[in-house]
């Protein structure tokens, strides 16, 4: 294990993590509104499987955005700037929170009707099978999405066309306040879901950023070399509440569950590693939390100092000449 | 007694799942959570779990259900969490819900209610923002009503609940904390009957759900100018009570509709239509429209704001018309 | 084996059979108009499930119905005049062939969008569950519906409800001009589609009409008593062309094949059953034609005779008063 | 040269799949079938699997997969085997193609078509004999194209092929068949563009579809009694060409509109309130509609007919006004 490899993966994590925090705090400053879904207890997933991709390759995602979109290395100004609905901000304001686009990353969005981006995702792949390019397509979406129609549509469409799509299912155990055993039908193992299609799928500890990265760079290689689709479910678990309108802990699960949780923090869990195999001591975290601390407040500072939007903004972009 | 839109709501649903045990809750979160916006508050503790059905996120699929049920003699709500996730279930309400009892030649029927809040809240962007009343009213065998008080959505819910065919029901989820005073005791309010919220007599308005608060609140900024207009709140789209806006055109001459949905193809431009159609003679200029903006809902609160239609530019409109 | 039994299920074969070639010849002739879509071919697999139900059970289908509501016992006469647009069809003309409905014999219709009755089914069930009472729901559709995201949405709330509904998919092998194995990603096993619910499945010989009397009585009785969801493949296939506007073989089959399945033609396969052991003769196959002869000519006069619904009935069941 | 609908629109589909490598046509069976209706006739034969694909029933996923293609550079046309499938794929045509420009701040686009029959055939029944383009039209984000004749509609599919933004193109199977010349060799026809298919004076009357050859059908007889209506035909409802309606409006003070689908919010009470708003001093008398009936479509041929505007109704309404 290389020392600075881990270090970049703890700095993604804590970027997305102090980020979210901050937008947190924000939201209460009603510098930031509508709905706001912090991926807090998860980063784990966006950062472990997006370090396994090629700059090229396509991700989308759903209305749980942020960590995707700043593990694709999108500027934590510009997705700030969104967030508070600035000119500057990546989508010009317009998106918010739910829309985060960074095309120049490969990053092709995030969508806010639930199972609605699985087509777009088999469009994206069968696009780069359509052009022969090697480019692997990421589709993150909840667990919550899996019953929906559209996941089934695209799961077919995957599986019959040989797509080089892969379905991320974010299981973090609830789609709101509904835990996954009152959704899906067969919660114990929704891999099933997948394998009904003839998709290859496996699961993976989405707590563990290296265990992440590793499954995915095996099966990023995979879909890479035979262009088929692949389905995995992350299990994870989200700290926070489903959005800034549901209170952290909610009546759907105890503070028990969360606290038990909260022990396999992906930055814990990674830290510790680091900290176990002295590839890392507490002065490193420590200097991390300054750097990072300092790009937030930067990003903070940019969205601030930025203007909103003129206008004349309304009315562009809605179709193109 | 002065109860909030959303007691109201609750209120409704409350006393006819006591009146008739065929009906029943069903939609995203509307039992352990108490709906996403607390509209079914308690629903689950007093009417259980076989009555206040929490579903898997499958709008269609649930939906199409409760078309099923109704078609076997119960009478269900559905609850949808925001109606931008109709277009999801939209084949089931536009060619099950509202086709089955003609296909059927009247032998079966779908007695139910589809609920939920409409138009735009504060900046949920795009996928979240839509007034899509124009559609669910341009298809025929659907009842669509947009109440705009605690007292109407109270009464329209109660005689939704109660109508034999598939009604939509739209809220506001800026109308849930609204108060307002709401009768004592058992009342309905009858599908299809406008009322006027305020008289005048310089220019007829028409406004429902969020608008007619803005047109209220423009009636009383122009009063102080000395400019009485008539408000009028359709309550039922469709039905429309389109007699009680011609009465009033037909007083005052003029005419302005407010909408917050999409101007091109929206309801304001039925509304004109027919009110031009039956009081051509009687209108001394040109009906004027205050619509949403036609583009996606923007994020950004400024661009949001100027998508939608606010008091300035409903006084402007009035105005014009003096 | 009993011979009246067999002669009966012989008998509402031979009706659906001849129905449909008389409402071919009316088509030629422009009696009947719109998409008629024939079931010849498919007859074992109504007749035989539904001869396992129970009047009160709900039986509810696709557009290729009207083998569904022959077997569940509809007038022909009355079916007939439907296809014929009269006032005194099943549905005052106002359905057509695609939408043939018969509540007093628990037939909650036909549907013609694809996937879009399968909710409906669910919601059937789950009356009789909210009702507490113990008549089952059969749903038929095509495996053409089979990817289609409605379907799958009805599959997870069939089985995470536990409703007491049946899905008799009926393989026929096409969607219009479009193989199974063109449509359905893992086209070899489809069962394993309800098996990812958790739902019990199996498949069936849709061509031998005693054999899915059989399974379904089974299947029936089975879920009845547990209130549980089951799903069943009927392995069939239709001699004619997927509509009247498509040509009998099309260019999607051979002739072979579909001279291959003629083979298994389930009247024959029945036929041969009874001559076999004995139960019939061809005098009473004879007999059986000239009744169900007359039966389908009565339905003709009865159509023909009828009058076209009043113009007053246009706005009529729009709504209910 | 003379060409039915059906081969303008093979030809015109052809002709830009030839020109530009990233044009494919994806939908139910317009490969080996050679499209439900056979407007993709012998394209599997020159363009292959690759770039002419045959899809399972599922409208959502593969209209989806083609604005996810569309994002990533190329050009997809989808056929859906009748409009009326386009509602199970609404949400990804109006949540996703419709917004994906606004919401990125213009880093993505959807270049792409859909395509399709609308509006009634014979007989076809209530869930397959819909007219849906208002509710296309009511969208920001989408152009609606509605070409009547052979030279329009290849003309005008291959600028929708063209165009950077997704355009939802509705043919008509009843006109598949229908004859005209068009012109040789390559030409297009700009969207947005209506165009006066027969100069008149005395009403002016406003058709599009299969509801323009009916009123050009109606031109006729009104002129042995001596009445010329102009007739105007829109081609594209959105953006719709209103300079051209009211220009004719002007001179004549009067308006039919004919359209087939459903009158509650249908197109033309939009295009009625846009007429009003700016020509009102023009009129002499109020716009008159001849719209299909408020009903699901009843399968019975009589109560068809009598559900969709026909040519005693139109001469009746163009009368009315003379
Ligand atoms: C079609 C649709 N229905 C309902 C919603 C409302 N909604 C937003 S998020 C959500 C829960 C989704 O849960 P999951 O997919 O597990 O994702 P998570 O929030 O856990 O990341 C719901 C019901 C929606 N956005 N779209
Ligand atoms: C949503 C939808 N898309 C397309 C169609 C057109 N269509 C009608 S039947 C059919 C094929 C269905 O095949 P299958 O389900 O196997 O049933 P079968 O005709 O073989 O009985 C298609 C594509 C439709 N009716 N609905
Ligand atoms: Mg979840
Ligand atoms: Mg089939």
């Amino acid at each position: 294990m290389d020392r600075t490899d881990l270090l970049s993966l703890y700095r993604q994590m804590l970027l997305i993590r102090r980020f979210e925090e901050k937008s947190a705090e924000m939201y209460a400053l009603a510098k930031i509104a509508g709905f706001l879904h912090l991926y807090i207890g998860e980063e784990a997933v966006a950062v472990g499987t997006i370090a396994a991709l090629r700059p090229d390759d396509y991700v989308i995602s759903a209305y749980r955005d942020h960590g995707h979109c700043l593990a694709r290395g999108s500027d934590p100004g510009k997705v700030m700037a969104e967030l508070f609905g600035k000119a500057t901000g990546l989508c010009k304001g317009k998106g918010g929170s739910m829309h985060l686009v960074d095309a120049e990353k490969s990053f092709m969005g995030g969508y806010a009707i639930v199972g609605g981006h699985l087509p777009l995702a088999t469009g994206l792949a069968f696009a780069s099978q359509y052009q022969s390019l090697d480019r692997v397509t990421v589709c993150f979406f909840g667990e919550g999405a899996l019953p929906s129609g559209q996941a089934h549509e695209a799961f077919n469409l995957a599986a019959l066309w040989k797509l080089p799509v892969i379905f991320v299912c974010e299981n973090n155990r609830y789609g709101m306040g509904t835990p996954v055993e009152r959704a899906v039908a067969l919660y114990t193992d929704i891999t099933e879901t997948a394998r009904s299609y003839g998709i290859a799928a496996e699961e993976m500890d989405g707590m563990d950023v290296l265990a992440v990265r590793s499954v995915m760079r095996r099966v990023v290689e995979q879909v890479r070399a035979t262009g088929t689709p692949c389905f995995i479910e992350a299990k994870t678990y989200r700290f926070m509440g489903h959005s800034m309108a549901d209170p952290a802990h909610g009546h759907y699960r105890t503070k028990e569950e969360v606290e038990a949780y909260r022990k396999r923090d992906p930055l814990l869990v990674l830290k510790q590693t680091m900290l176990d195999q002295n590839l890392a001591g507490e002065a490193d975290f420590k200097q991390l939390e300054q750097e990072i601390g300092a790009v937030v407040a930067a990003s903070i500072k940019f969205a601030e100092e930025s203007p909103f939007p003129s206008p004349a903004e309304l009315h562009q972009d809605v179709l193109m000449e | 007694m002065v109860l909030s839109y959303r007691e109201a709501l609750n209120q409704a649903m409350r006393e006819e799942m006591r009146r008739d045990p065929r009906v029943f809750l069903i939609g995203e979160e509307v039992a352990y959570y108490q709906g996403a916006f607390k509209v079914s508050k308690g629903f689950i503790e007093e009417f259980g779990p076989r009555r206040v059905i929490d579903t898997p996120i499958t709008e269609a699929g649930f939906t199409g259900l409760a078309i099923g049920a109704a078609m076997a003699g119960l009478r269900p709500i559905v609850e949808l969490m925001t109606m931008n996730f109709g277009i999801v279930a939209l084949d089931q309400i536009v060619n099950n819900a509202a086709k089955i009892r003609y296909m059927s030649g009247g032998q079966l029927s779908v007695p139910m209610v589809i609920r939920g809040p409409g138009s735009a809240a504060h900046q949920l962007a795009a996928q979240h923002s839509q007034s899509l009343e124009a559609w669910f009213c341009h298809v025929p065998g659907l009842k669509v009503i947009v109440p705009a008080t605690p007292r109407d959505a109270k009464g329209l819910l109660k005689s939704a609940i109660r109508d034999p065919n598939p009604v939509i029901f739209i809220e506001a989820q800026l109308l849930y904390g609204t108060k307002g005073e709401v009768p004592e005791g058992e009342y309905t309010i009858p599908i299809g009957v406008a009322e006027v919220k305020r008289p005048g007599h310089a220019v007829t308005v028409v406004a429902y759900s969020k608008m007619l608060l803005l047109a209220l609140e423009a009636a009383e900024h122009l009063s102080r100018e000395g400019i009485e207009i008539e408000v009028i709140d359709p309550r039922t789209l469709k039905p429309l009570d389109l007699e009680t806006i011609v009465t009033s055109v037909k007083k005052t001459g003029r005419l302005v509709i407010v909408e917050e949905g999409w101007r091109f193809c929206g309801l304001g431009a039925q509304i004109a239509e027919s009110v031009y159609a039956t009081a051509f003679d009687y209108l001394d200029a040109p009906i004027v429209r205050v619509t949403g903006a036609d583009i996606p809902m923007p994020y950004s609160r400024p661009l949001e704001d100027a998508a939608i239609p606010d008091l300035p530019r409903v006084i402007e409109a009035v105005k014009s018309l003096c």
